[in-house]
């Protein structure tokens, strides 16, 4: 019997409780938690009268995914579930109710057989209420899944909410925002690396095993199996083995656009993922491919998982645009 | 003798302890092809399930139905929606009786094995808790002894071991899966066991 | 011999000049380096005639401390070290004659043995250009020295530059600048818990040990050793232990306002942060302290490292405004 | 045979050979107390030292000057300032002469530790490089033997074991730093042992 994994938690049942306590403590002027929705967190600023309501959420363990993205040009409210859980219905209810604007609710979140099913009990308990609920499934796990439709969402979540967020803070109806939201999904492709394995606060044992000197590609980030298991190699090899496949996916034509997340999947630091950049750039020059925005730190976690992932959205004008619309989260400001 | 709400309670404290000892072997069963949390899911699930009957008053349906609501909205998850449904129907199944023939938890199997593929829109062969649900409520349906719906439960698990996962997290897998027990098959033999224990309870 | 520790790295010995390549493509908008000087960096916006510019360095392995912090609003330059090493002098005359504005330099940097050798050469480089260059010693570690003169500076550095930042965005004068940079430190109060050892590129070898189910009160955030040993807490007990050194040492009245940081040193994912910050509040309204600012998550970090640091910056009227003051860096922005 | 420029290049070459080897022995001795590196920055410092006095024509002290440059600009560091002083103070002492008597590197000794002191400001007996280069002076100072020079910075670092370090990262470390030789009166050693080695060597 090893020793539990090293952690600054208490009762691991308690831990997103506690969580939610702290992160309402340090953000009030950016987050608020209706009465009765211990599991609901709704932006200070951004729901109003006409607008339509972008609700995300999904299972705890991806900070700042997903209630860092809630504030203003972002999404307006969030569900937060259990460490890798879908959240119930009620508290994607709760939040959906609290941003409600009168121009409908637009559920966005990672494509999950979890999340699907609660969020889809929660979309027809808002009918009952009279609230028309869409939804929007993100996709850009390249590595999840050869068919489109059937990937998960990841690290990409963030360029595709910050698509769609801007357009409802533009006031654009339902239907634009979800045509956006769709299209934002559709040019967004990531894939990640695992190097050790994240473990849960309630076992605090890996969750599986990653021998130390191995690594995983196309890892998903509950630990998903991956596409490919192998010896550690340079970061610039990893990179490229990376950076062929998503290419190879956008199949963007060169002289293309495009905005590049360079994620750290929880215990990776700064200087790897910089690391990483420095190699990413040469191959998107190589592209012949320009970098309009870089985003690169924790921005989709995996609880204490080291690796990292590549996100690229292939840019137009109008994605460009909504990725430049300023926003003001507790845990992502631009603009 | 029949049934009582007071036997179901205690069905769902059986169930409740048993997850809970559960709870690691049903983690590590997840962590070879899906997320690691599975017996976290169960065991929350049935304790808020038990607190949540332990909590009503009322007739048998009353009580799935409590339970389907606890279990649902302290887990999320896959499990959670899967089974709140299968206790909503499994609550039908009982009706709004005080008491009930203890036979009559055939249906209440066959009820949950619905309300599954209502939710989960899973077939049989796809590696999920369906494989074990679909024969046992086959068995139950067809009058079997509650030891064997348990077998038929039980070989339904066993043979997700050869399975390639095609649904929930753990799609896509290939080899990785192959081999192991679906989590979700495994947890359910557990619950149809308590279940049959249940019918098997005579005097 | 075990396997090397799991990093996304090349030839460690590159480490930090392929990471300084990373960041300038990543942050094309916000730095610069200038000709001929490959370990300074410069805000693009920010030094300007007749403002005293803020210069900052150390070594590497800290990110975002040190370079993330250069922009409008907080330091102009930063001179760049080796990982855990002092940048040697050149670097920072490079750095401070690039943001020189004709008004004076003030170097700021954490307290240690090398740093303070390598700025004094180039402090008396600068002399013998005619630019007069003026240095304040961050130095919040309470763990590290009994003497406040010989602590260490560690994640107190972010709210200490900030303010002195401010005062030079605000175009006040040398005097001025460094007597607020010194009253900042002065307020500032750091204390950390290691749960891991970290490991240098060049050696991926933990670079002490720390077995797993033991941690450190008090390590420094190059693993120097801290003030106590044991057993992995939870972290309730953990913030306890930290909290009851920082409050004695602020000695802040009670109904006294300050500045709150709860940093992770590389490894540690917000989630623990959050659950510690829940803590931290309530021992904060117990002592009659109120938070005026909260920052969470990976400010000064000790390459992998596993564990987190609390800073409490005493706040007066002077020092809340200063914080409040709009800056736009790389890798931090605020207003 | 008077030390000529060429000498001092090959010196500088098994310097720069040597503490590569030792690089991670000094890393693990700057781990029990300090920032684990001293390993790389002498490796580093050394290596750029002697790149540049091969690259560099002139006399002694042009050498020596240059190394102090290299040194330095490669490492920063604790060791950065004290070494390119010293390397400095070192130029001074042979002065630019093109070769000099073997004998005179007892003053390029004392020189060294004369510049570690100006430039770091301790004293002995703070556990750090100078508990090593200064009996090593002393003794080159007194004419003892380049074996006796070398058994003096030998016994100095051994006893930093004895002593609490108040001087650099590894201040205020209490016990941690009891039982451990500083890594810079270690790495010193090997520096001194070098430079006598090159005394020795009368062709
Ligand atoms: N569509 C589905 N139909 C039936 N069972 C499913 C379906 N999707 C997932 N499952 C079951 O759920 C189990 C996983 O549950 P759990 O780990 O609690 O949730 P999650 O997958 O969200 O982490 C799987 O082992 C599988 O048996
Ligand atoms: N003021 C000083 N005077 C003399 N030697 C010093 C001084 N400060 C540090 N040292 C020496 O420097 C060594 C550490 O060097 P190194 O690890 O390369 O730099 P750093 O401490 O910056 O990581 C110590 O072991 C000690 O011998
Ligand atoms: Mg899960
Ligand atoms: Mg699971
Ligand atoms: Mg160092
Ligand atoms: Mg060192």
């Amino acid at each position: 019997m090893t020793a539990p994994t090293q952690k600054l938690i208490n009762d691991g049942n308690a831990a997103v409780d506690e969580m939610l306590a702290g992160i309402l403590a340090a953000h009030p002027e950016h987050l608020w938690r209706p009465e009765h929705a211990p599991r609901a967190v709704v932006a200070r600023q951004g729901p109003r009268k006409g607008k339509v309501a972008l609700v995300i959420g999904g299972g705890s363990g991806h900070e700042p995914t997903f209630l860092g993205f809630v504030g203003k040009g972002l999404a307006d409210a969030a569900a937060i579930g259990n460490v890798f859980a879908s959240p119930p219905p009620q508290p994607a209810v709760d939040a959906a109710l609290a941003a409600n604007g009168g121009a409908g609710v637009l559920f966005m979140y990672g494509n999950y057989a979890g999340d699907v099913m609660n969020f889809d009990m929660a979309s027809e308990m808002l009918e009952m209420e009279g609230v028309e609920a869409r939804t929007v499934l993100t996709t850009d796990d390249v590595a999840s899944h050869p068919d489109r439709a059937k990937r998960r969402g990841v690290a990409g979540n963030v360029f595709i909410f910050k698509a769609a967020g801007a357009a409802a803070d533009r006031m654009l109806p339902l239907d634009e925002v979800e045509r956006i939201a769709r299209h934002a999904n559709a040019r967004t492709f990531t894939m990640g690396v695992a190097l050790s394995s994240c473990s849960l606060p309630q076992t605090r044992r890996p969750s599986f095993d990653l021998p130390a000197g191995e690594m995983e590609i196309g890892m998903g980030i509950h630990g998903e199996a991956g596409v490919r298991r192998g010896p550690l190699r340079p970061a610039d090899e990893v990179v490229d083995e990376i950076m062929d496949l998503l290419l190879a996916e956008m199949a963007a034509p060169p002289g293309a656009r495009v905005a590049l997340l360079v994620n750290s999947l929880g215990a990776t630091p700064l200087m790897e993922l910089y690391i990483m950049n420095a190699r990413i750039v040469q191959r998107l020059q190589q592209a012949r491919l320009s970098v309009h925005r870089t985003l690169v730190g924790p921005y989709c976690t995996s609880l204490d998982m080291a690796g990292a992932s590549i996100t690229l959205m292939h840019l137009d004008d109008e994605l460009a645009g909504l990725l430049d619309h300023p926003c003001d989260c507790a845990m992502f400001r631009q603009g | 003798m029949d049934l009582t709400t007071d036997d179901l309670v205690e069905m769902f404290r059986k169930l409740s302890v048993r997850m809970a000892t559960e709870r690691d072997h049903l983690c590590r069963l997840d962590g070879f092809a899906g997320d690691g949390d599975h017996g976290i899911a169960m065991e929350q699930g049935m304790q808020a399930a038990h607190l949540a009957v332990t909590g009503t008053e009322g007739s048998l349906q009353d009580l799935f139905n409590a339970a389907a609501k606890g279990f649902l909205n302290a887990v999320g998850a896959s499990s959670g929606p899967l089974y709140a449904t299968a206790l909503l129907r499994a609550g039908k199944a009982a009706g709004p009786r005080q008491t009930m023939p203890r036979d009559d938890l055939r249906q209440v199997i066959a009820a949950m094995r619905d309300g599954i593929v209502h939710r989960g829109k899973a077939e049989p062969g796809m590696k999920t808790m369906l494989d074990a649900w679909h024969p046992a409520a086959e068995a139950a349906l067809a009058g079997a002894s509650p030891d064997a719906i348990v077998t038929a439960a039980q070989e339904g698990a066993d043979a997700t071991r050869d399975m390639v996962a095609a649904m929930g997290r753990s799609e896509r897998l290939g080899e990785r899966s192959l081999g192991h027990a679906d989590p979700g098959a495994v947890s359910a033999v557990m619950i149809v066991e308590e279940i049959c224990g249940t019918m098997r309870a005579e005097a």
